[in-house]
């Protein structure tokens, strides 16, 4: 069984709809990516997922169970981590407390802290400034960070909205990364992706969106390989 | 010759040093790229030399006149316009009127020429639609200029975020990513109009740009910096072809590029 | 009470307030700015005028100087805060509402203080009739009246307005391109301040007599009232929503002598009004009149070349 | 010696005032980021609570200012759920939300008016006074000291040491992410809000034991309090502590200087106009900040 699964959703904002009958498979241990050129829709179907904006029909399956209709925070809850694009930390709280904030519901304090230290021990950057305020980290160290924080909730699955967005190649690459690391854990990942190369290329398995409808999907190294795709959206004009 | 000079700037943040005597130069009439690792100080440096932070250390010039600290208003009119990461667009103005609103000492823009030269900036307003016209088909926005800005695609606000800056008549354009959020057909176009620009009215651009491929194609230098300062500087393809910029910026996963 | 006065008597009064909501559609409609002290401003203009007609200085004089005083005031007490958030603006015009009360009411010396000042009348010297008198009053307010629309209206359609409007979406972004924001911002409140004025000048002119207890925080909440009903942003709103509101005032005023209710009908007025405005700012946050474009000779032009353009594009 | 320790007293107690009732502004103003204006009536009506059961002269202070605490913290949920939820969720901005806390301070306003008429009135009891050293202090006061002390400490230890005050932080700080990080931001919101007029209700009760009962009792502190608030630099509680007790001071040295002078005392409040404007002019983050 997937762990996440979308069932045709149509989603939007007021009554315009982005995303018409999307259909996403996430299974454990996988990393999944949604490509497709700007203004694809390919943030509005994440944010649908999440109960962040508005759906018009589909269901939304986690581990089988219907949570199409639960708030955000319940969703979160279920045990689906997000980390938006933008806006990804509380400027306001230390980097540890970021950290707390993301196991908010959690009961087990021990588990707790020991989670809090391997996430620590996993991000190097991070502990160095564990006790300054997010707000004086970089780019960089905030997506860190924000994936610890999603991390922290013991999600089953982790959706990322271009994590690889504003980021230098060195960064992007220590990203992509974790997230193998992640992947590894028995963790799935479904990640939304301007940069089409390096998220197909990471990727067990790929869905290309363009004007709001899913136009091809496949194995990531498949539509790699498919050449009306490189020369649509990927605008390489090296061979690779 | 050089149009923009900075020399030594220092920015600190609560203790973080985000510009670090960071120094570059500018010649007219060129594409000159600024790139760096994430947290490098990119966007802080454009930031300084715009004025919209002022620098804790250091010295500006433009075009031979010293502009440190002067507030972004000032500079813009001293012919240097800014274009940000991400739009900053007047939503519930229209296109048009966006355009309108970047016109360097434009008239009827005082509370005493509003009302008492109407009938002279009526007629000015008149001619800047012809100018605003031209900038609209360059962007390919034309047909929307009546459209509120808050209803355009993330791609058109970018474009009209530079249309806007053209609208200035800068002798300068900074430009913080204007090929990002959009797709890489569409970023080349823009690099083409940017160049064009360049080769035609002899403008000067500074932008901040992650694509290298973008720099190799159209910038005529590059700098590179890494922690607040700048550590590499040179024509793109010597600056790619440097070891330190591997070590600093690229990492191992821009094999692909290669 | 003569129908005929009372008509007038409303009329005046809906023209001094719908005055007072065009200055602050210019402050808040236009360029965003929260003036929640609107009523000292009316209180300078109205003390200015009253002291300055002391003097047997003619009426025309008397306005002038009580919109000048009122724009000064304005421009002193909003330029410190203009560069903060717009929050404290909103904090400092109101308390600077009540300071300003406070400080007349404390100071016998000059204006009366709290025994309030007799204003000589404009139009007294020349006529007994009061039904005359109400008519040269209408006169004195619809001719202010439509000359500040003309201004504010004017204004607002013009590239100046098309900077206070982008000012009021995103200020950094005008920095950018060149716009001194504060100055706009100092601008628009200084104007919004000197119309204030005028019509606090008015309104002393009018009632002749004046004391601090006229100038509750009260006056400015009722301005409010106006713009968020009639349409920020939008100057025959802001008429519009001055005469309504004047009438529903009235309106509840002879209810009170007519009707036996079981709640005092001033307290329930103003619950009403509470939740008039709440619900507005709910469900129709545009006002009966919503915002349109700037309508300037560039508008026109384009939608001439936009109409030769073949269809479709 | 003795005017001395007279006029640190008296800072203390408009201190403690000013720290009651900016406790709760400080709170909902960092959460929802807009001043609301109807804290001036929340503080107005815990005062009222508070006289139901003050009105007579065996009145208990403690079960009055626990009556108010809940009932005012009980109409500010209401005026959350029913006004500002409502226009926070049609992402109504900063001013609307302010106007529409001046038109909800009105419906309060008045209703009071109308429920309890528009004269002052007092509270009965009679406050047990005794000499303590050069100054004469009531029981009241001591008692209104201590309640200012333990909001101002328990409310920085609730904030910085508890899950539920590192929430109230987090959504502060950015509110999308904490839905998404499975805080449900609704309660903690009702929670602070509830919270927060509770103490301006406490406030009131205190407020009109030391002086009258009057509809415009919260709307005459309200611009200290403001003071003191951004003064303070907004949500930060040592700052507020400080903040409250440094322009107790100011009014109370003020009056003397007034009276000095041969200004009427009416300009106390003139007072805190200057230290607001004057905060705004060099130091707008506060002392926190």
């Amino acid at each position: 069984m997937a762990v996440l699964e979308a069932q045709e959703v149509t989603a939007g904002y007021g009554d315009a709809v982005i995303v018409e009958r999307i259909s996403v498979k996430v299974e454990a241990g996988e990393i999944v990516a949604v490509v497709g050129p700007n203004g694809s829709g390919k943030s509005t179907f994440l944010k649908s997922l999440l109960g962040l904006v508005r759906r018009f029909c589909g269901r939304i399956l986690f581990e089988g169970r219907d949570i199409t209709a639960f708030p955000a925070w319940r969703i979160a809850r279920a045990g689906i981590g997000y980390v938006p694009q933008v806006n990804n930390v509380f400027p306001n709280l230390s980097v540890v407390e970021n950290l707390q904030m993301g196991a908010y519901f959690r009961q087990d304090k021990g588990g707790i802290q020991a989670d809090c230290s391997e996430i620590l021990e996993m991000f190097p950057e991070l502990k160095r400034r564990s006790r300054f305020r997010a707000e004086t980290l970089s780019g960089g160290e905030r997506q860190l960070l924000a994936i610890g924080r999603a991390l922290m909730g013991r999600p089953q699955v982790l959706l990322l909205d271009e994590p690889l967005a504003f980021l230098s190649p060195k960064t992007a690459a220590l990203i992509l990364r974790q997230l193998a690391a992640i992947k590894e854990r028995g963790i799935g990942l479904l990640l939304v992706e301007q940069k089409t190369f390096l998220a197909l290329e990471a990727a067990d398995y790929g869905y290309l969106l363009s004007e709001g409808r899913c136009l091809m999907e496949g194995r990531g190294s498949a539509l790699l390989a498919d050449a009306s795709l490189r020369e649509r959206f990927l605008g390489l004009r090296k061979e690779v | 010759m050089e149009i923009l000079v900075a020399d030594r700037l220092i920015k600190d943040f609560g203790g973080l040093r985000v510009l670090n005597e960071a120094s570059l130069t500018v010649t007219e009439g060129t594409i000159t790229g600024l790139v760096g690792p994430n947290g490098s100080g990119k966007t802080t440096f454009f930031n300084v030399l715009y004025g919209l932070l002022k620098p804790d250390g250091g010295s500006i010039h433009f075009r031979g006149e010293p502009i440190t600290g002067l507030p972004p208003y000032r500079i813009y009119r001293k012919g240097m316009a800014l274009g940000f990461q991400i739009p900053r667009l007047i939503s519930r103005l229209t296109v048009l009127d966006n355009l309108l609103l970047a016109v360097r000492q434009e008239d009827g823009t005082g509370l005493g020429t509003a009302l008492f030269a109407r009938r002279h900036w009526q007629e000015k307003e008149k001619g800047l639609t012809y100018k605003a016209r031209e900038i609209l088909e360059l962007v390919e926005l034309a047909p929307l200029a009546l459209k509120p800005a808050g209803e355009l695609s993330g791609g058109q606000r970018k474009l009209l975020e530079i249309g806007r800056a053209l609208m200035a008549d800068p002798v300068m354009l900074l430009l913080d990513e204007p090929a990002a959020g959009v797709n890489p057909v569409l970023g080349r176009k823009i690099y083409a109009t940017l160049e064009r620009l360049q080769r035609e009215k002899g403008l000067t651009f500074l932008v901040i740009e992650h694509r290298l491929e973008m720099l190799l194609d159209f910038a005529h230098y590059v700098y590179l910096m890494d922690a607040g300062r700048i550590v590499l500087a040179g024509k793109p393809a010597e600056v790619i072809a440097h070891p330190d910029f591997y070590t600093i910026y690229a990492g191992e996963s821009y094999q692909w590029l290669s | 009470m003569d129908p005929l006065f009372y008509i007038a008597d409303t009329l005046v009064f809906a023209g001094i307030f719908a005055l007072l909501t065009l200055s602050l559609n210019l402050e808040y409609g236009f360029t965003g700015l929260g003036n929640f002290g609107k009523v000292a401003f009316f209180m300078a203009g109205a003390y200015t005028y009253a002291v300055m007609a002391s003097a047997h200085m003619p009426c025309y004089l008397c306005l002038i100087g009580a919109g000048l005083a009122a724009g000064l005031i304005g421009f002193l007490i909003t330029f410190p805060v203009l560069r903060l958030r717009e929050d404290y603006l909103a904090i400092v015009t109101l308390s600077f509402g009540e300071i300003l009360r406070i400080t007349i009411k404390a100071q016998e010396g000059i204006a009366g203080g709290v025994q309030g000042i007799v204003v000589p009348g404009a139009f007294a010297p020349f006529t007994d009739s009061v039904r005359l008198l109400a008519l040269a009053n209408i006169g004195l307010v619809l001719f202010c009246l439509l000359f500040t629309f003309l201004l504010v209206q004017l204004l607002t359609h013009s590239p100046y307005g098309r900077i206070l409007r982008g000012i009021r979406e995103d200020e950094t972004a005008m920095q950018a391109i060149g716009k001194n924001t504060v100055i706009y911002k100092a601008g628009a409140l200084a104007t919004g301040s000197v119309i204030a004025g005028v019509a606090g000048g008015l309104f002393a002119q009018y009632i002749s007599f004046i004391d601090p207890y006229m100038f509750l925080p009260l006056v400015t909440f009722f301005v409010w009232i106006m713009l968020i009903l009639g349409g920020p942003g939008n100057n025959w709103g802001a008429l519009l929503g001055g005469l309504t509101v004047e009438l529903i005032n009235r309106g509840t005023r002879i209810a009170k002598d007519y009707l036996s209710l079981p709640v005092d009908p001033n307290n329930l007025q103003f619950i009403l009004f509470g939740m008039l405005i709440i619900l507005f700012l709910l469900y129709r946050p545009q006002g009966l009149l919503p915002e349109g474009p700037v309508k300037t000779a560039a508008r026109k032009e384009v939608l001439r070349w936009r109409s030769s353009l073949p269809t479709g594009s | 010696m003795g005017e001395f320790a007279q006029i640190l007293l008296n800072a203390a107690i408009t201190g403690s005032i000013y720290l009651l009732a900016g406790t709760g502004l400080t709170l909902t103003y960092g959460l929802l980021r807009f001043p609301n204006f109807a804290y001036a009536e929340f503080i107005t009506f815990g005062g009222y609570i508070g006289y139901l059961l003050l009105q007579k002269p065996d009145g208990s202070l403690p079960l009055a200012v626990a009556a108010a605490f809940f009932a005012t913290g009980l109409l500010s949920l209401f005026s959350h759920l029913l006004c500002f939820r409502p226009l926070v969720n049609r992402r109504a901005s900063l001013i609307p939300l302010m106007v529409a806390s001046i038109g909800l301070g009105y419906i309060i306003r008045y209703s009071i008016g109308e429920m309890w008429s528009w004269a002052a009135l007092s509270y009965q009891p009679v406050w047990q006074a005794f000499d303590l050293g050069p100054v004469r202090v009531t029981a009241l006061w001591l008692y209104l000291i201590g309640a200012a002390l333990f909001t101002g400490i328990g409310l920085h230890l609730l904030l910085t040491r508890t899950k539920t005050g590192k929430a109230i932080r987090a959504i502060a700080g950015n509110p999308d992410l904490a839905l998404v990080s499975g805080i449900n931001r609704d309660r903690i919101t009702f929670f602070t809000c509830f919270l927060g007029a509770g103490f301006a209700g406490v406030a009131g009760v205190f407020r009109a034991a030391d002086t009258q009962l009057s509809p415009v009792l919260g709307w005459d502190i309200l611009l200290p309090i403001f003071a003191v608030v951004i003064l303070g630099g907004i949500g930060s509680f040592y700052g507020l502590i400080m903040a409250a007790f440094l322009l107790g001071l100011a009014e109370n040295f003020g009056v003397i200087l007034l009276q000095a002078v041969g200004l009427s005392t009416e300009y106390r409040m003139a007072i805190a106009f200057l230290v607001l404007i004057l905060v705004l002019i060099f130091r707008p983050k506060g002392l926190a900040g």
